[in-house]
């Protein structure tokens, strides 16, 4: 394993230290783990809380201001992080409106959230919803499943709710928001390679140079199924296909496109994979009228790259458009 | 024998605590090939928060025990296997009754206390391909080997017997539950690493109170 | 070789394609593979002219808009663009007060430029000057080699020189003021891994699972020599320390410190090597006002980082934070 | 002989451009070593673009010939090569004077006048582990073989001799120019790539000049 770290066991405390160091509009619980916008708790604003394991940096820290979200909590790599953090955080960025969990749908990170919001509900009178994203559609028979994985759509739910909540929309309203949001969009993933935990020293598994895994979430875990080394015109398809085959993106002001790197891939591929995808759209008659690309929530050093479509209508592009002032989405401010 | 009492089940932690930790790697290694590659580094992390919360101040009783291990290993694990772990102790507590020194029925009523808090958490079912597949056939040895009037050591061993049988029958089991379920038909073919861990603690609980008896 | 390709040649043109579909507020000339402000020219404004060769994502398109650069030329991957390139985007820029060359230090770039001047005074009226970015540490001895390469100083450089050409700043002070922050700035890289160059197909040289090169430029070559495997800590000495023993870094305002991922690294070591570059500038009395952390000048799929020191003064400090809008650095607009 | 007549010339920039396509990929691997891997690709892109105007619009005359060529690889070719290349050939052609078939002198002194360019559009002296030290010694050697009589073919077959005994000689020297210089002492032990593209081409130039006196 070769990483920029020194002992693998104190990774995620001195990222956090710093993440704190290079960022003065930020406060870090180092005990608790959390980042707090500086600012935190904002009078009369609904708190917003998320976060979860380490390793999908920009995700989350990256993702705390004005605009967006008032605070996460940081886990281990990969490990959901525990009710304890989130109660504290819970407390802390109540101004008063209540606090809402945007939680990604994980089993672990689900459970947490759940213990939290009854520590919360027992130690204080904060009132606290949950939304719980899960836009991955690689995860079929969600019946028998954990449920679709929240990958990509947390970027558009929490920046849209974000500018919702600076609005001082009620935690109810907010909470609707989220899952009309989350509703909207759709991702699909897949990898060139695993990633290593530094933990474990070695890469989650074995992928040859002629193979690559479609259907992957944001752990390094294998995806649904293995193919044969595919161009990135194939890819594309073998991403959007059922992308669009779960839901209809046509109609309202058009789909927010988001083509994210989950690591190690250069941006020069995400953009050409973007074209790939955007190709494809258009012939579906889909209409992309805003873009991201970029590793945005990325898997450590895995390479490959996810497509989230999220079907925007007037009020939602409306709040997309806000401004926002976190380390890993800016504009407007 | 008057029961198990608080210093072997503080040996019973400490022995679990002790085989995750020669374990972690291996359980690591599963958790990679179905899941997301931490099940080891979770639980050694949070049996070393309860290993080092007995060295500093051990709790007086087997409730507060138990409450201090499930609050420790929720505080302390994260993932799934934290609040389900976590809450398995956390409802064997107050299953106790107070007890200073757990009879062996009460013990095992506290287990089983402790399983239905897992199930009422995470709600899978056997046969999901969880830790449940370890626990609930070595809550149910248990139970009918001392409805049987076998002594509490022979019953936990058959207990641990079953729980390494449930892990291996996760093997060929598709999951439903977790993040192994992600993988569909992709997850057959591999041992669960929270069954895995799950059958360590009912080894260890054998074990102790076999020493137990012996001494 | 795992990418997201389809053929290795028309990388390069597949990923404009993709910047050009996604960034409504960019023009992209195919034929000449030139990147522009959609509304360049500005009138009066100095039109800001960086290329270079691809593979190095964001850099350099990634930093075209107001409050930066103009248009870029875009070569092929590692490979300085041509000087027809440059001269079109010269023409196309000026808005009749001149054109400033921003030339990032390396033969290829150089000459390219050079010529691209030369044609640009023989076929239109265009004033031209050019500044050569060298920051780079790594490179000795600069009398007997090509100089020192052009690395992370571009970002304070563009950024800045955009800032003050949006003022109405004329040619000859924004030269001035190019020189001065490449002169306020030095460099220092070093890679974990080589990178794979599309058209080659493997990797551009092998470096064993316990070493790492330090002193690496930004394409993929071998660095100015190869040492055991270290802890972050150590590395973050072995690049902080020659550049603090090339330049005075006390004073001023403080510095920008910049950490930049060679583009395979992830932002949670990216943090946590940001740790250990801050304690050793606090012990050597440097007060860090300003800091980037992330992938900006990357060599494709290396994993590795460097690290860029630069002195503000009260005035680049200022211009550092006014407004700027590019698709890799954002903020007040 | 008539000197080298128009077609010949062609041939010459035929003949190089497919052993560029050939040795590409050796080129690249050279450049691998102590540069940025494109060296290769660069030349073959280049070389391309040059036989493409060469099959759709023969220029007319050497002249015009060189001068086309040159623009060719100044605006297809990119880095350090491209310049320098572009150069060497757009220097050769006011150098023939206008000729329709140059005398193997006036070759001679246009190959001189191609390489002054490359030296003053990249500065480097001989011994910087550069092509200058396989055209510069390759062009002492034609010179010397035509003042002393040699037909042009056996002139150019010293020449060639010569920058491949000058491409060999760089593998020991210490890069002072262009991105091997950043390698400092790593830089030798590794021969130079272009150093090696110049070997070839004048590898072509005696090729297709000895044929064209065998026809
Ligand atoms: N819903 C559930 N009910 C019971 N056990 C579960 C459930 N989900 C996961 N598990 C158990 O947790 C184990 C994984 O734990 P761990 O790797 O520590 O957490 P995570 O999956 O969050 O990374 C699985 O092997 C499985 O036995
Ligand atoms: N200043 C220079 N003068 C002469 N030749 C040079 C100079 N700099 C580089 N070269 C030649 O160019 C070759 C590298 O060409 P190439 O790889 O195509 O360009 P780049 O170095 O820009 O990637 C070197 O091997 C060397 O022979
Ligand atoms: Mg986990
Ligand atoms: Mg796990
Ligand atoms: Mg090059
Ligand atoms: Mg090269």
């Amino acid at each position: 394993m070769k990483k920029l770290l020194n002992d693998p066991a104190d990774l995620v405390a001195e990222s956090l230290r710093g993440v704190e160091r290079a960022h003065p509009e930020l406060r870090v619980d180092h005990e608790n783990r959390i980042i707090y916008r500086a600012d935190a708790p904002v009078s009369g604003k609904v708190g917003l809380l998320s976060g979860g394991g380490s390793g999908h940096e920009p995700a989350h820290a990256g993702f705390i201001g004005p605009g967006m979200l008032d605070a996460v909590c940081a886990g281990e790599v990969f490990t959901s992080p525990v009710p304890d953090q989130m109660a504290e955080a819970t407390k802390n960025i109540d101004g008063g409106a209540g606090v809402l969990h945007l939680v990604w749908n994980y089993t672990g990170d689900v459970m947490n959230f759940d213990m939290a919001a009854e520590l919360a509900a027992a130690e204080t009178d904060t009132t606290v919803e949950a939304v719980v994203m899960n836009d991955d559609v690689a995860v079929e028979d969600s019946l028998f499943t954990a449920g679709r994985r929240g990958t990509g759509a947390a970027i558009p739910v929490e920046k849209i709710v974000g500018a919702a909540a600076e609005q001082g929309r009620s935690l109810s309203e907010l909470a609707d928001l989220a899952r009309r949001v989350n509703d909207n969009s759709r991702s699909m993933g897949m990898a060139l390679t695993s990633c290593t935990v530094p933990a474990k020293g070695s890469p989650t598994f074995d992928l040859p140079e002629d193979e690559i895994e479609i259907g992957i979430g944001i752990h390094g875990e294998p995806g649904r199924r293995r193919v044969p080394l595919a161009s990135a015109h194939d890819i594309a398809q073998m991403l959007v296909d059922p992308v669009l085959a779960d839901r209809d993106f046509t109609g309202g002001e058009g789909v927010l496109v988001f083509v994210n790197g989950m690591g190690a891939t250069p941006m020069l591929e995400l953009y050409l994979m973007y074209n790939e995808v955007a190709a494809l759209l258009d012939k579906a008659g889909i209409v992309p009228v805003r873009t991201l690309v970029g590793p945005y929530v990325t898997s450590l050093d895995m390479a490959g790259c996810s497509v989230t479509i999220t079907r925007l209508d007037d009020e939602l592009l409306r709040l997309w458009d806000a401004p926002v002032a976190t380390a890993g989405l800016r504009w407007g401010m | 024998m008057a029961g198990v009492d608080n210093d072997t089940l503080q040996r019973w932690l400490r022995a679990f605590a002790a085989s995750v930790a020669e374990q972690k790697d291996a359980l690591t290694a599963l958790d990679a090939a179905i899941g997301d590659a931490d099940h080891g580094a979770n639980m050694d992390r949070g049996m070393a928060a309860v290993v080092a919360f007995l060295d500093a101040t051990p709790p007086a009783d087997p409730a507060a025990l138990f409450k201090q291990t499930g609050m420790t290993l929720v505080k302390s694990v994260g993932g799934a296997s934290g609040p389900l772990y976590g809450t398995l102790f956390l409802r064997m507590a107050p299953a106790t009754g107070g007890a200073g020194a757990l009879e062996p029925d009460v013990f095992a009523k506290a287990l089983r206390a402790g399983l239905d808090g897992v199930v009422a958490r995470g709600k899978a079912e056997l046969g999901d391909k969880t830790m449940v597949d370890a626990l609930a056939p070595a809550l149910d040895a248990l139970d009918a080997a001392l409805a049987a009037g076998e002594p509490l050591a022979e019953a936990l061993r058959a207990a641990s017997d079953a729980a390494d049988r449930g892990r291996d029958e996760t093997t060929p089991m598709l999951a439903r539950k977790g993040r192994a379920s992600y993988l569909g038909e992709r997850s057959i073919g591999h041992q669960d690493p929270g069954a895995t861990s799950a059958a360590l603690l009912l080894a260890a609980a054998a074990s102790v109170v076999a020493d137990q008896e012996a001494a």
